[in-house]
């Protein structure tokens, strides 16, 4: 305590840093003076890895970068190489992806739920409650191709096999499950006064400031600027379903909270417009077995759950990517850590960093 | 005879605790041992039927004192105590205070011959009360309006470094 | 070309006016999968990138990218690129801006102008040791801070060398 | 000096008896409790929890018991080695000591002998209790300095400031009951709700509610679990201990909720008092001992500490701070007001 401010290290060994990030704390008694995050204690180099490896096989890699949401990584640089292919992709194939991407946002939205109502200290009974209906989601996609978090569902020109209805029908009754869990889960936490204490007014982002920052995804929408890549540069044949973009106002976790909440019911109503209008034909399109991209440049981006999800990709002509960049919801999100924490007390730069829903596999490469 | 055993042990604790409390260089092991010599008294104070002493003995020292004490000692980080160098006039000032206590004590001692527990049962607190109620009202009002004053003071000071700081 | 071009009017729009405004630093503009990309000189980022947020209102740097350009061997080619991925939202516009950078030769930071260059940049100096001037915080934000060469460089190897 | 075998009985067998059944009572209580915890935080999560040892898992707590034992007790080289030995000692036995003049049930008449379910009884037995327990802050803030770790200090100082905070509406609560019955003497407590034929909790409700939030921000139990919030401070003050210490903090950590649900009981539920003991035709209630009752009584209360556990978010320390002085301490004096009033007119 030489300094005028407590220092502290938090993490990289730390229960609720979800993962192994370092943050440097300066602490005014307990209110947060600065806050230093450390980087790439899970950097493995992937960008690298990807230029000396073929364009099929980077698919699985982006499965190991955000774990929790895997099939939303591979639609992202799926879609990237096809657009920068020119290849049409079959209506049903498309649904399918819809189908799947919009599954993993439920899933990783509950799970978001479980882990920031933890942070804020509510001893794992939520996190418990939206596990067993992630676990319901799980079942679905083992189902679908026999893995259940890195399960490399979509392949460039489609998606590897067709949904039947029995599949259909698990879904449907997952999704009825989690609209209880969800009203349960409502009834627990939406008007719980400790929460609201917790979340109301903390991690406060204007929007403005928000876009600065170059927030994505739900934080930014809770600020209050109603920007989705699914409404605004529709793909995967996004423009064909009836869905609204929930914008929060204050910008403060407890936003956030609705807005994810909101997103899970928006998330329902897309699986269920996809599952009635689901067209016949076929799952994937033609792909010749050794992918030869021509020269060319594409940055093309998705809303994965956690934020915008880009992949820039450029092509010399050889079945190898010159160069692949992803642009990683998480890490953009995290750069705005430090402004968020700042003038908050200790424990909220638990629940700040738990309500950008970060992850390190992510941000780290 | 079983307590007055223990009023000795106690008695002698707190003796012993008292006195390792000023022998330590380390402020917390000596807030350490002044919480334990407390505890021994307050044992003393049982032994002796004085049993609200005793309480209050811990609920105002222990619980209290000594916890703002633990309080200011992290806060300040105050770690050792450094030995000062003293004149001759002090030192001798000290050991004559000492001289002095001891021959009051042995004198003390003596007169009374060793004193044996008071075993009188009766609740001491009540009469305690009583006075501090009826005969002793109004000192006792003074003293309590004395300490809100202390209080308010002591906030003020502290309310107005804060500011010249933020200053 | 131009008939894909003519289906995003915005955007041409915004091309002709950079033309006009930044005649001499406008290299080459090209249109390309509902993209366009302008390829600038080093020097006039900063401006341009100003001109882009306040005038056209590209509220967001939606991503930096660098690229090494070691390996393709053109006439005349700078070794690196970096490429900025501006965004106009809400809405549909995206637009992408190329310099070309040498070794050892900084560019000015866009920090001042997108707040989100920040770590972008970071990882771009970390991955191909491009410096930013201006920058903030400029240091290492994946690798240890003692580590020697730039990963994502074509002339380091694969499997490491440490 | 003529010795009896009397004497011998009844003044030194029986109360070493009872001082031990005392010591014995909070650990076995925590064994009881850290299966109950378990199982019901478990129930509370829609899953199973321990249920591999013993039916039902019932031998969960030795289990854990004996690797806590045999865990690698870690002393950190910085650390100051007196005092961080010396704390969790301290914090137990100040949970184990505030036991004594807890009277567990009613007096059994066994032939001509009274037994009592009591080790001490005093006249200021409350006050002894209240002062003994709220020193175990004392063993937390020596933890939270000596482990030499700026998350046990964080800990530490919480305690610290948390505990003075919520003496207060304790101190004011406990007077109401003083004022109603009279004396601080526990049995007399407990003796005065059989006489007026009401529970304490529905003459006082507001004192109740307020005791037992108080109470429960004492023993830092979730959602006041500040001192050792584990999504922030990691383990808090004892982030630094392992083995038997950490053991040691852990069971202070339960004895002192069963010392809560105690006082909890005694004050407001009629301690070791069958439910309605003055209504007639409830006679056979009377026939199952008090010690029974307390022990269902306590084992709500128990309960209760781990169903607010499994549902409630952790409170920040503002607001922590903000509840006790801008609720309970107006609530618990003007409470104290109206008792007194009351008590004056009856």
């Amino acid at each position: 305590m030489d300094s005028k401010f407590l220092e502290i290290n938090m993490g990289p060994q730390h229960p609720s840093t979800h993962g192994v990030l370092n943050l440097k704390l300066s602490l005014d008694n307990e209110v947060v003076v600065k806050v230093e995050p450390n980087l790439g204690y899970l950097h493995r180099g992937m960008e690298k890895l990807w230029e000396n490896r073929t364009y099929a096989q980077v698919v699985p890699f982006t499965d190991r970068l955000d774990y929790f949401c895997a099939i939303s990584n591979n639609l992202g640089y799926v879609l990237a190489v096809e657009k920068l292919m020119g290849l049409e992709i079959p209506k049903r194939a498309q649904y399918i992806r819809v189908i799947l991407t919009e599954i993993q946002r439920i899933v990783n939205h509950i799970g978001w739920l479980g882990f920031v109502t933890n942070d804020a200290g509510a001893y794992y009974t939520i996190n418990f409650y939206t596990f067993e209906e992630r676990e319901e989601y799980l079942e679905i996609f083992e189902e679908y191709v026999g893995a259940r978090l890195t399960i490399n569902a979509i392949r460039i020109g489609g998606v590897p096999f067709d949904i039947d209805d029995k599949l259909i029908s698990m879904i449907e009754k997952a999704l009825v499950e989690t609209e209880k869990k969800i009203k349960d889960i409502d009834k627990i936490v939406t008007r719980n006064r400790i929460w609201l204490h917790r979340t109301k007014g903390v991690g406060v982002f204007s929007a403005e400031d928000a876009v600065q920052f170059g927030l994505t995804g739900p934080a930014l929408r809770a600020s209050g600027v109603k920007w989705d890549i699914r409404k605004d540069i529709p793909y995967s044949s996004y423009d064909e379903f009836d869905f609204d973009v929930p914008t929060g106002t204050a910008g403060d976790i407890y936003d956030r909270y609705l807005v994810r909440v909101e997103e899970i019911k928006q998330s329902m109503r897309i699986i269920r417009q996809a599952i009635k209008n689901l067209p016949s034909g076929e799952i994937a399109a033609k792909v010749p077995k050794v992918l030869k991209i021509p020269e060319g440049e594409i940055f093309h981006s998705i809303e994965a759950p956690k934020g915008e999800l880009g992949f820039y990709i450029k092509s010399n002509g050889t079945d190898k990517p010159e160069r692949v960049k992803m642009k990683s919801p998480s890490f953009i999100n995290m750069q705005s850590l430090e402004s968020m924490c700042k003038g908050n007390m200790l424990a909220d730069v638990v629940v700040i960093l738990g309500s950008l829903d970060v992850l390190l596999g992510e941000i780290d490469k | 005879m079983i307590q007055s055993i223990i009023f000795y042990i106690f008695a002698a604790l707190s003796v012993l605790l008292a006195v390792l409390v000023i022998l330590q260089k380390n402020v917390m092991h000596s807030v350490l041992y002044l919480s334990f010599t407390i505890l021994a008294i307050s044992g003393v104070f049982f032994t002796l039927h004085a049993e609200f002493l005793g309480a209050v003995q811990i609920l105002v020292y222990a619980g209290g004192i000594i916890v703002l004490y633990l309080f200011v000692i992290i806060i300040v980080n105050l770690k050792e105590i450094k030995a000062e160098k003293r004149n001759i006039f002090p030192k001798f000032f000290i050991v004559c205070i000492s001289v002095l206590f001891l021959a009051e004590m042995i004198y003390i001692f003596f007169k009374n011959r060793i004193s044996v527990p008071a075993n009188a049962d009766f609740p001491e607190f009540e009469a305690l009360f009583e006075m501090l109620l009826s005969k002793y009202l109004i000192p006792f009002e003074i003293a309590s309006i004395l300490l809100l004053a202390v209080l308010i003071g002591s906030i003020i000071i502290a309310r107005r470094k804060l500011l010249h700081d933020s200053d | 070309m131009i008939d894909q071009i003519s289906k995003y009017p915005a955007l041409e729009n915004i091309f002709s006016s950079l033309q006009s405004v930044f005649k001499d630093s406008i290299i080459e503009g090209r249109f390309e999968k509902e993209e366009l990309s302008v390829k600038v000189k080093k020097e006039s980022i900063l401006l341009i990138l100003k001109f882009l947020r306040d005038e056209k209102g590209f509220n967001a740097l939606s991503d930096m990218i660098g690229l090494d350009n070691s390996s393709v061997n053109k006439e005349g080619q700078k070794r690196f690129s970096v490429l900025y991925q501006l965004y106009r939202f809400p809405g549909f516009e995206r637009i992408r801006i190329v310099i070309d950078v040498d070794e050892n030769d900084p560019v000015d930071s866009a920090y001042p102008v997108y707040k989100s260059a920040d770590w972008a940049e970071r990882e771009i100096f970390d991955m191909f040791g491009i410096n930013f001037s201006g920058h903030p915080n400029l240091r290492r934000i994946y690798m240890p801070d003692n580590f020697d060469g730039y990963p994502l460089r074509k002339d380091f190897p694969l499997e490491g060398r440490q | 000096m003529n010795i009896d075998i009397d004497t011998i009985i009844f003044d030194v067998l029986i109360p070493v008896i009872k001082i031990i059944v005392m010591i014995l009572f909070p650990m076995i209580m925590v064994m009881v409790m850290l299966w109950v915890e378990r199982r019901g935080i478990a129930f509370l999560q829609e899953r199973l929890g321990p249920n591999r040892v013993g039916f039902q898992g019932i031998l969960q707590p030795i289990a854990d018991t004996i690797k806590m034992l045999f865990k690698e007790d870690i002393i950190q080289r910085q650390s100051d080695k007196l005092i961080f030995n010396i704390a969790p000692v301290v914090v137990l036995a100040t949970s184990l000591l505030a036991f004594c003049f807890i009277p567990v049930g009613m007096t059994m008449s066994i032939g001509s002998y009274n037994l009592t379910f009591w080790v001490a009884e005093s006249p200021v037995g409350l006050l002894i209790t209240l002062g003994i327990s709220s020193l175990s802050v004392l063993g937390i803030v020596f933890a939270g300095w000596a482990s030499n770790s700026k998350y046990s200090l964080l800990g530490g100082l919480r305690s610290v400031v948390q505990l003075l905070s919520y003496e207060i509406p304790i101190g004011l609560t406990v007077l109401t009951v003083v004022l109603a019955s009279g004396s601080m003497n526990f049995i007399d407590i407990v003796n005065k709700q059989n006489e007026m034929g009401i529970w304490f909790a529905f003459m006082m409700p507001v004192s109740c509610v307020v005791f037992w939030i108080a109470a429960m921000a004492e023993c830092n139990r979730s959602p006041f679990d500040i001192v050792e919030a584990d999504s922030e401070l990691v383990a808090g003050f004892h982030t630094e201990y392992s083995g038997i210490k950490f053991g040691y903090f852990f069971m202070a950590e339960y004895a002192h909720m069963v010392l809560v649900s105690s006082l909890m009981v005694v004050f407001f539920f009629g301690g070791g008092l069958p439910i309605f003991p003055n209504v007639e035709f409830l006679w056979f209630l009377h026939y199952i001992p008090g010690f029974v009752w307390y022990f269902i009584k306590i084992m709500f209360f128990l309960y209760l500490f781990v169903w607010i556990r499994g549902t409630f978010p952790r409170y920040r320390f503002d607001g922590l701070i903000r509840l006790v002085w801008k609720w309970l301490v107006p609530l618990s004096l003007l409470n104290l007001i109206v008792v007194a009033i009351i008590r004056m007119i009856v």
